[in-house]
């Protein structure tokens, strides 16, 4: 079995992990609410192609369960996607600004 | 019911909560009546003290504080402790005679000294040790104020650094005191009387020791010591304390440091001092009276109170260590007092090298060192008051402290002049002047004993020179030779309200001077005891 | 009147006048006051020594304690003893002539009224020095002296230094040598005499400490520091003491020593004697007693008195320092022009003189021939200085030697008066200073044969110290006196002072005889095989002395220009030497005033403080403020580290999404590195 | 080899868009260049043989959320400015953060692979991709119909929530501000 390539998990899984660490580089780095979101989006990505790989390598036969776990990541993601541009939305309108440096309103 | 001593602690924030209600033109009257009942009643122990001398507690009253922890508001009085209230009694008093024009909010200014007054008697007075610790930081409460609010151009930065800098020393202090309770086992623990505590405190009538029943054989008695804060009863299981493993070491020994550490801040021994310049410069003249006379006294008593009687054979082995950063601040004092030119901060470091003496002679471990540690406490609250006053009356008129800024000052202020003289012959300690018996005490003391307190000694003599050097160029300076700055010819002298403070401080400094034997009387038995329980330990 | 009484008295009238005449406004009354006092001490004291000193024994007078400190007492008390009471009547007597001619003297002092109760507290506490029956009580008023010396001295508290008084530079005029030129300042000048003898006075506390120590540690209790218990010190088993691995009698050593350094800052011994010449910025009246019966003899009556405490290692010391010091404040005094400075070289000198005579040791007689030798230059001393004071009087405060000249026809009885204090001084035969000179001398040789002792050293130095007096002295009085008068505008107003003052003044010159000193042989002076030896030199060294004196004034007018000051470039770097007072005054000030006085307290204060630019920026905040390098400096950088670690810690807690964030995934990821590795 | 390229192609295309989506200074670059790793992944699902998995991540992900985000990106005031990058210690912190993921991820993946070759058995022959459209619609209507479910209703409410959160503030004072 080779290493890297179509046929073996571990390019899979290592693209994973570094989308998720990207993901959290960015969900911290950026000080922009829609910078955060991007990173959250990248790290579900990340899950979902984790779901899809095991999936794909865990059974000698192709299991359909890896797929419909990444389907519900990105129903999830789609879902999370909605609420926070929703709040996103709702903070604009107050503050004229989704920059979250300013809108520390979490600091007791 | 409340007793005198009591009386000494409510009475004076009952007359701060006067001050704060009543027309403000009664505030300093307030004051001066605090001052002087608190000065009233050390003098009456002290002669008391003298008359009949002893090592026990008097004026004792204790009050319900919490059972459970043993903490109760217990108050009682040694010779040292009648010696430190006399002397907050009097600084008060003299301190509000010198700020009685005090024109920038004076209920508060009266009211914050009134409750420094009664934090100050609460710890002279304090036998529990957890009232001790509430009173000993008390007294910083007041003092940010007052310096914080009524200080000069740098009130601020002198102030928080006076604050944080011995705050910061002594919150050590609680961690011990919860120690200390931790180590004592819940019902109590029996131990042995030392032949001196109970020759010294035996009650001869009801057969008990500071209230509690003498068990075993007269020759060899022992009490059963319930668990709590009294500090008399802390003293007695000092052995055991000594015996409580700790981080590696034993409990004594870190007690003896948290202790250390409050108290060589407060004294403030070198090179725990540098708050004590800026503080001083920046206090209002009073208030500085106030620091210098009673607030370093703390440190001086805090060893003698907590530091030594509870940690005794810690405290033994600390002792060459605490003479030698004795002996650096008198030398390096000395010296920094020589390199200013701030007349304030030359006082200040006049202190920092006097109150040197008072921890040489406590680390000593003689009944002589001890008590002259105690009684050159007083003195040097005498002197110090007397020099800062001078200041403040010289800053009064030229608004500046540069000691080059004035010169010829004897020919417009002849009054000034002498007292300034006197103030500087005193901080020389000239015999005949009350810090003479305190420092010759000290001095013969440290001669006497082990070594290698002779040595330290004998370079402590290089204080006499010293402080004669700075002090007398400042005299030199300030009032003598021609008048250098043709303006302060018109300097009125000493006025009738500036004697009034300055002429009682310098006739106590020339009485206590001559006669200097009912301070070290009332002190004396304490010493002794004290002497013998640290030589028990040593040996 | 019980001699012990009288000692109290001798003690609290002086005192109690102190008080008095501080309270007193008129310069009169107070001078009257202060002088009655002192009349009634003097005729209390003289009856007193008479006794004491017809008996040879010591009285013990009342004793109390001062202080009770469990293992030992501090007491005050009085203790007469022939010596003691000998310069006790001779305190009260100068004191009460002084006084009396200061009354003429100052008679137009604005500032006159000041003078009776600071020269009684003076007196007074000389008093209680030499009355003292324990060291404690002796230090104290040893320190009280100090004091009155330090307010005699400053006086006239505002004058400037003499180059910054314009009065001065006016009265210079032609012909001045500028002898007040460096002279310092009243005020400075009285600093400088407080501040030396303190340092002679740490040694004397050290001294007083290593007593102690040894007395308690061989376990003595009671009143140790008592002059009584003290003598018996030596003679005690010594063995239990020892401190440092030093032995009880290498204590004692110490001690002795100490105690002699006190003795060297009070009475101006090298190196601690700078401050005797600038103390006569004080009046001259002041000086008249300072170096006659007060102050400069208490360090030779404190050595005299604890001479049984002195082993032979400290008396060699005693005795080299001493002869040594003889020599060279004689050979300064050779050289000045101001008239009182060679009166205060003298003195130096002269006490050098009985410091070597202590130095042979008592065996040898040297203790009562420096007392004798402090008696009777206490009187010839004081008569020189009044006789100084009446000249300086008389010609409005000139008193430079160069200018003054012939003034024996203006004031012939002060040039009487003088020239018998200067031959008493001097050691003329028949006068009372050959008297005591000669035992001295005497003494120093009886001590140099004795093996292991100080060796001829001391004598031959104090042959030399003896030479070079009667150099300057008959200089100095030939030279305000004799011959004719230099400078008429300085001179012709001068006159005697008036008879009341010249009667007091007449009370000292029987003292300048040898004959009250020698009559009835009261004064135990040493009679030994070396008497004769010593006799035939001091002579020889008179009559040479007195000859190259002689010799120099009188070619000098004739020479048409002035000798001595050829003689001067002539000898130019041993007079520079001599006039720069050998470097000493120079190396002292570059060691301790400049380098251990301000040096080291300005690096002690920038290390503690920091500089003045730090102190200004203190309170600004924002400003840029970099840590210096101090203490205060340490304790602010260590706050500022406390803050910067709050502020790092108020980041976490600062509401940022991205923190909370960064917390929890970093938490979970290193959990999975950490535990997951099974 | 083409099928090697081309998968390393795709794994470089989600790896790079993400790490510059997450780096880039300007928001809408950075929604853009996510959109460019969403691709990438979604030809790694292809390579993996789940075609419907592609579909429904371009569909849904791309079509879907993507576009809400560049919406989203219309609201901030400042997309370009220097005011993206938050304050220097938290870029740092997030740095560390992200290493320290990466590292933890990377023990993960290789603790994954080495539990799937255990269980294969060391048997060399993976398992042919089959694309399975039939076998997920069995799946979801059958063994996983509750989490099916469940995933509807997230999906209402969160899209209720959305409205009722944009609409709580349309208060009658802001309208009134607004009018």
């Amino acid at each position: 079995m080779p290493e890297f390539g179509p046929d073996a998990p571990t390019g899979y899984l290592l693209v994973a992990a570094l989308l998720f660490a990207t993901g959290v580089f960015a969900a911290i780095s950026r000080r922009n609410a829609i910078g955060v979101l991007i990173g959250i989006e990248l790290m579900l990505n990340a899950a979902a192609l984790q779901f899809a790989a095991y999936g794909r390598f865990a059974k000698s036969a192709a299991d359909p369960q890896g797929q419909t776990a990444a389907v519900f990541v990105i129903v999830v993601a789609a879902a999370e996607a909605a609420v926070a541009l929703a709040l996103l939305f709702a903070v604009y309108r107050r503050t004229r600004d989704i920059d979250l440096e300013q809108n520390r309103e979490l600091r007791s | 019911m409340i007793g005198p001593l009591g009386g000494c602690i409510v009475g004076p924030l009952l007359l701060a909560a006067a001050c704060l209600l009543l027309p403000s033109r009664l505030a300093r009257w307030f004051a001066l009546a605090g001052g002087l009942g608190v000065l009233g009643c050390g003098a009456l122990l002290v002669a008391d003290f003298a008359a009949r001398p002893g090592a026990d507690f008097r004026w004792l009253e204790q009050h319900d504080w919490s059972r459970a922890f043993g903490a109760a508001f217990t108050f009682g009085v040694d010779g040292p402790a009648a010696l430190m209230l006399l002397l907050a009694g009097l600084t008060t008093a003299i301190a509000t005679v010198a700020a009685w024009q005090q024109s920038d909010r004076p209920r508060l200014y009266h009211a914050l000294v009134l409750v420094l007054l009664a934090a100050l008697a609460a710890v002279f007075t304090a036998l529990d040790l957890l009232l001790f610790y509430v009173a000993w930081e008390a007294v910083l409460l007041p003092m940010l104020p007052l310096i914080g609010l009524f200080g000069g151009e740098q009130r601020r930065y002198a102030a928080t650094k006076f604050f944080v800098y011995t705050l910061a020393a002594s919150v050590m202090l609680l961690a011990v005191l919860l120690l200390l309770w931790n180590s004592q086992p819940a019902d109590g623990r029996s131990v042995a009387v030392p032949s001196v505590v109970a020759a010294a405190h035996v009650d001869p009538v009801h057969g008990t020791l500071h209230g509690l029943v003498l068990q075993g054989p007269a020759a060899a008695p022992r009490v059963h010591v319930p668990r709590g804060f009294d500090l008399r009863h802390l003293a007695l299981q000092a052995d055991a304390f000594a015996a409580v493993p700790l981080f590696g070491t034993t409990l004594a020994v870190l007690g003896l440091l948290a202790v250390l550490l409050a108290c060589l801040v407060k004294l403030p021994a070198v090179p725990l001092h540098t708050w004590l310049p800026h503080a001083h410069v920046q206090a209002p003249t009073a208030v500085s009276v106030l620091l210098a006379g009673v607030l370093l006294k703390l440190g001086v008593f805090g060893l003698w109170r907590i530091g030594l009687p509870l940690f005794p054979s810690a405290a033994a082995a600390a002792a060459p260590a605490l003479g030698a950063l004795g002996l650096a601040g008198i030398l390096w004092g000395a010296w920094a007092a020589l390199g200013q030119s701030d007349l304030k901060r030359l006082v200040a470091y006049a202190s920092v090298s006097h109150l040197g003496f008072c921890l040489l002679g406590l680390a000593s471990g003689t009944a002589a060192g001890i008590a002259g540690a105690l009684v050159f406490s007083f003195a040097h609250g005498l002197s110090s008051a007397l020099l800062f006053l001078l200041v403040g009356v010289l800053y009064d008129r030229a608004h500046h402290r540069r000691a080059d800024g004035f010169g010829g000052l004897a020919r417009p202020m002849p009054v000034f002049a002498w007292l300034l003289l006197l103030g500087a012959l005193a901080g020389a300690s000239l015999p005949a002047l009350a810090v003479f018996p305190g420092e010759f005490l000290v001095l013969t003391a440290s001669f006497t004993a082990a070594a290698p307190f002779p040595a330290f000694a004998a370079a402590a003599t290089l204080s006499g020179i010293l402080s004669a050097a700075y002090l007398l160029w400042t005299v030199k300076r300030v009032a003598y030779g021609p008048l250098r700055h043709g303006e302060q010819a018109a300097f009125g002298d000493c006025d009738g309200r500036e004697r009034a403070a300055l002429l009682p401080v310098a006739v106590l400094l020339v009485v206590f001077g001559l006669w200097p034997k009912p301070l070290v009387d009332a002190v004396r038995p304490a010493c002794e005891l004290l002497a013998a329980l640290l030589q028990g330990r040593s040996a | 009147m019980s001699a012990g009484t009288t000692s109290v008295l001798l003690l609290a009238l002086p005192a109690a006048a102190a008080v008095l005449c501080a309270c007193l406004r008129s310069a009169r009354a107070a001078h009257a006051v202060a002088a009655a006092a002192m009349l009634v001490a003097t005729l209390l004291a003289v009856p007193m020594a008479v006794e004491v000193v017809g008996s040879g024994a010591v009285v013990v007078g009342p004793h109390a304690t001062w202080l009770d400190l469990g293992r030992f007492t501090l007491g005050v008390g009085t203790m007469v003893d022939p010596t003691g009471a000998v310069l006790a009547a001779i305190v009260a007597l100068l004191a009460t002539v002084v006084l009396v001619f200061n009354a003429w003297y100052m008679h137009d002092e604005p500032l006159a009224a000041r003078f009776p109760w600071q020269f009684c507290l003076f007196a007074a506490a000389m008093q209680g020095v030499v009355l003292a029956d324990n060291l404690f009580l002796l230090f104290c008023c040893w320190e009280l002296v100090g004091l009155g010396s330090y307010l005699l001295i400053g006086f006239w508290f505002d004058r400037p230094a003499a180059a910054d008084d314009a009065g001065y530079q006016a009265r210079k005029g032609s012909g001045a040598r500028g002898v007040l030129e460096h002279r310092l300042s009243p005020s400075h000048a009285q600093w400088k005499a407080f501040v030396m003898n303190r340092v002679g006075d740490a040694g004397f506390l050290v001294g007083i400490g290593a007593l102690l120590a040894v007395s308690l540690q061989t376990g003595a209790e009671g009143d140790v520091l008592s002059f009584a218990r003290l003598a018996a010190l030596p003679t005690a088993d010594l063995s239990a003491a020892s401190l440092f691995g030093l032995s009880g009698e290498s204590l004692l050593v110490l001690a002795a020593l100490g105690l002699f350094c006190g003795a060297v800052g009070k009475s101006a011994q090298f190196p601690l004697l700078g401050w005797l010449p600038d103390a006569m910025q004080g009046p001259t009246t002041a000086s008249s007693i300072l170096h006659a019966a007060t102050m400069v003899a208490a360090g030779v009556f404190l050595v005299a008195r604890c001479l049984p405490l002195f082993p032979p290692d400290a008396l060699a010391v005693v005795g080299w320092l001493g002869a040594f010091t003889c020599l060279f404040a004689a050979s300064i005094a050779c050289v000045q022009w101001d008239l009182k400075a060679v009166l205060a070289w003298s003195t130096v000198s002269q006490l050098g003189l009985m410091f070597a005579g202590l130095g042979a040791g008592a065996a040898a007689g040297g203790g009562e021939a420096a007392v004798a030798h402090l008696f009777t230059h206490a009187f010839a001393k004081c008569l020189l200085f009044l006789c100084a004071g009446a000249v300086i009087h008389g010609c409005h405060g000139h008193q430079d030697l160069a200018r003054l000249g012939g003034l024996w026809r203006r004031m012939p009885v002060t040039a009487a008066f003088a020239l018998a204090a200067v031959l008493a001084l001097g050691g003329a035969p028949w006068f009372a200073g050959f008297v005591s000179k000669d035992a001295i001398l005497a003494a120093a040789l009886a001590a140099a044969k004795v093996p292991g002792g100080p060796g001829f050293g001391p004598f031959l130095l104090a042959c030399a110290g003896s030479l070079l007096t009667a150099v300057y002295l008959l200089r100095w009085w030939l030279r305000i006196f004799a011959g004719r008068e230099r400078q008429l505008e300085v001179t012709q107003a001068a006159h005697d002072p008036p008879r009341a003052v010249l009667a007091v003044l007449v009370l000292l010159v029987p003292a300048t005889m040898a004959a009250p000193w020698t009559f009835g042989d009261w004064l135990p002076l040493p009679h030994g095989p070396e008497h004769a030896t010593a006799t035939t030199v001091a002579l020889v060294l008179l009559a040479l002395g007195s000859a190259i004196a002689l010799v120099v004034w009188l070619l000098a007018p004739r020479a048409g220009r002035d000798l001595a000051a050829q003689l001067a470039r002539v000898l130019r770097p041993l007079h520079t030497a001599c006039a720069e007072l050998w470097g000493v005054e120079r190396a002292f000030d570059l060691l301790f005033t400049r380098g251990l006085g301000r040096g080291l307290a300005a690096v002690v204060a920038r290390l503690d403080l920091g500089g003045e630019r730090r102190l200004a920026a203190l309170e600004l905040d924002g400003a840029p403020r970099p840590l210096p390098a101090s203490l205060d400096g340490v304790v602010d950088g260590l706050a500022r580290g406390c803050a910067d670690v709050g502020r790092a810690g108020a980041l976490l807690h600062g509401g940022r999404v991205g923190v909370y964030l960064a917390i929890a995934l970093g938490a979970l990821a290193l959990a999975v590195l950490v535990g997951w590795s099974a | 080899m083409i099928a090697l390229v081309s998968f390393a192609a795709s794994a470089a295309l989600a790896v790079v868009g993400a790490l510059l989506a997450a780096s880039v200074r300007n928001l809408l670059h950075a929604a853009l260049l996510l959109g460019v790793s969403l691709f990438g992944t979604a030809g790694l699902y292809l390579f993996l043989g789940q075609p419907w998995l592609a579909c429904v991540q371009v569909v849904v992900y791309i079509g879907g959320i993507l576009v809400l985000i560049l919406f989203a990106t219309l609201f901030s005031s400042d997309i370009t400015g220097s005011g993206q990058r938050a304050p220097r210690a938290l870029w740092f912190a997030a740095l560390g953060t992200a290493l320290t993921t990466a590292l933890a991820a990377w023990r993960l993946v290789r603790g994954g692979v080495e539990a799937l070759a255990a269980r294969r058995g060391g048997e060399p022959v993976v398992p042919p991709a089959v694309g399975s459209t039939d076998a997920i619609g069995d799946l979801l209507l059958g063994a996983w119909f509750a989490p099916f479910f469940l995933a509807g209703v997230l999906l209402t409410v969160a899209l209720v929530a959305a409205v009722a959160i944009v609409q709580r503030h349309r208060r009658p004072e802001v309208e009134a501000e607004h009018a």
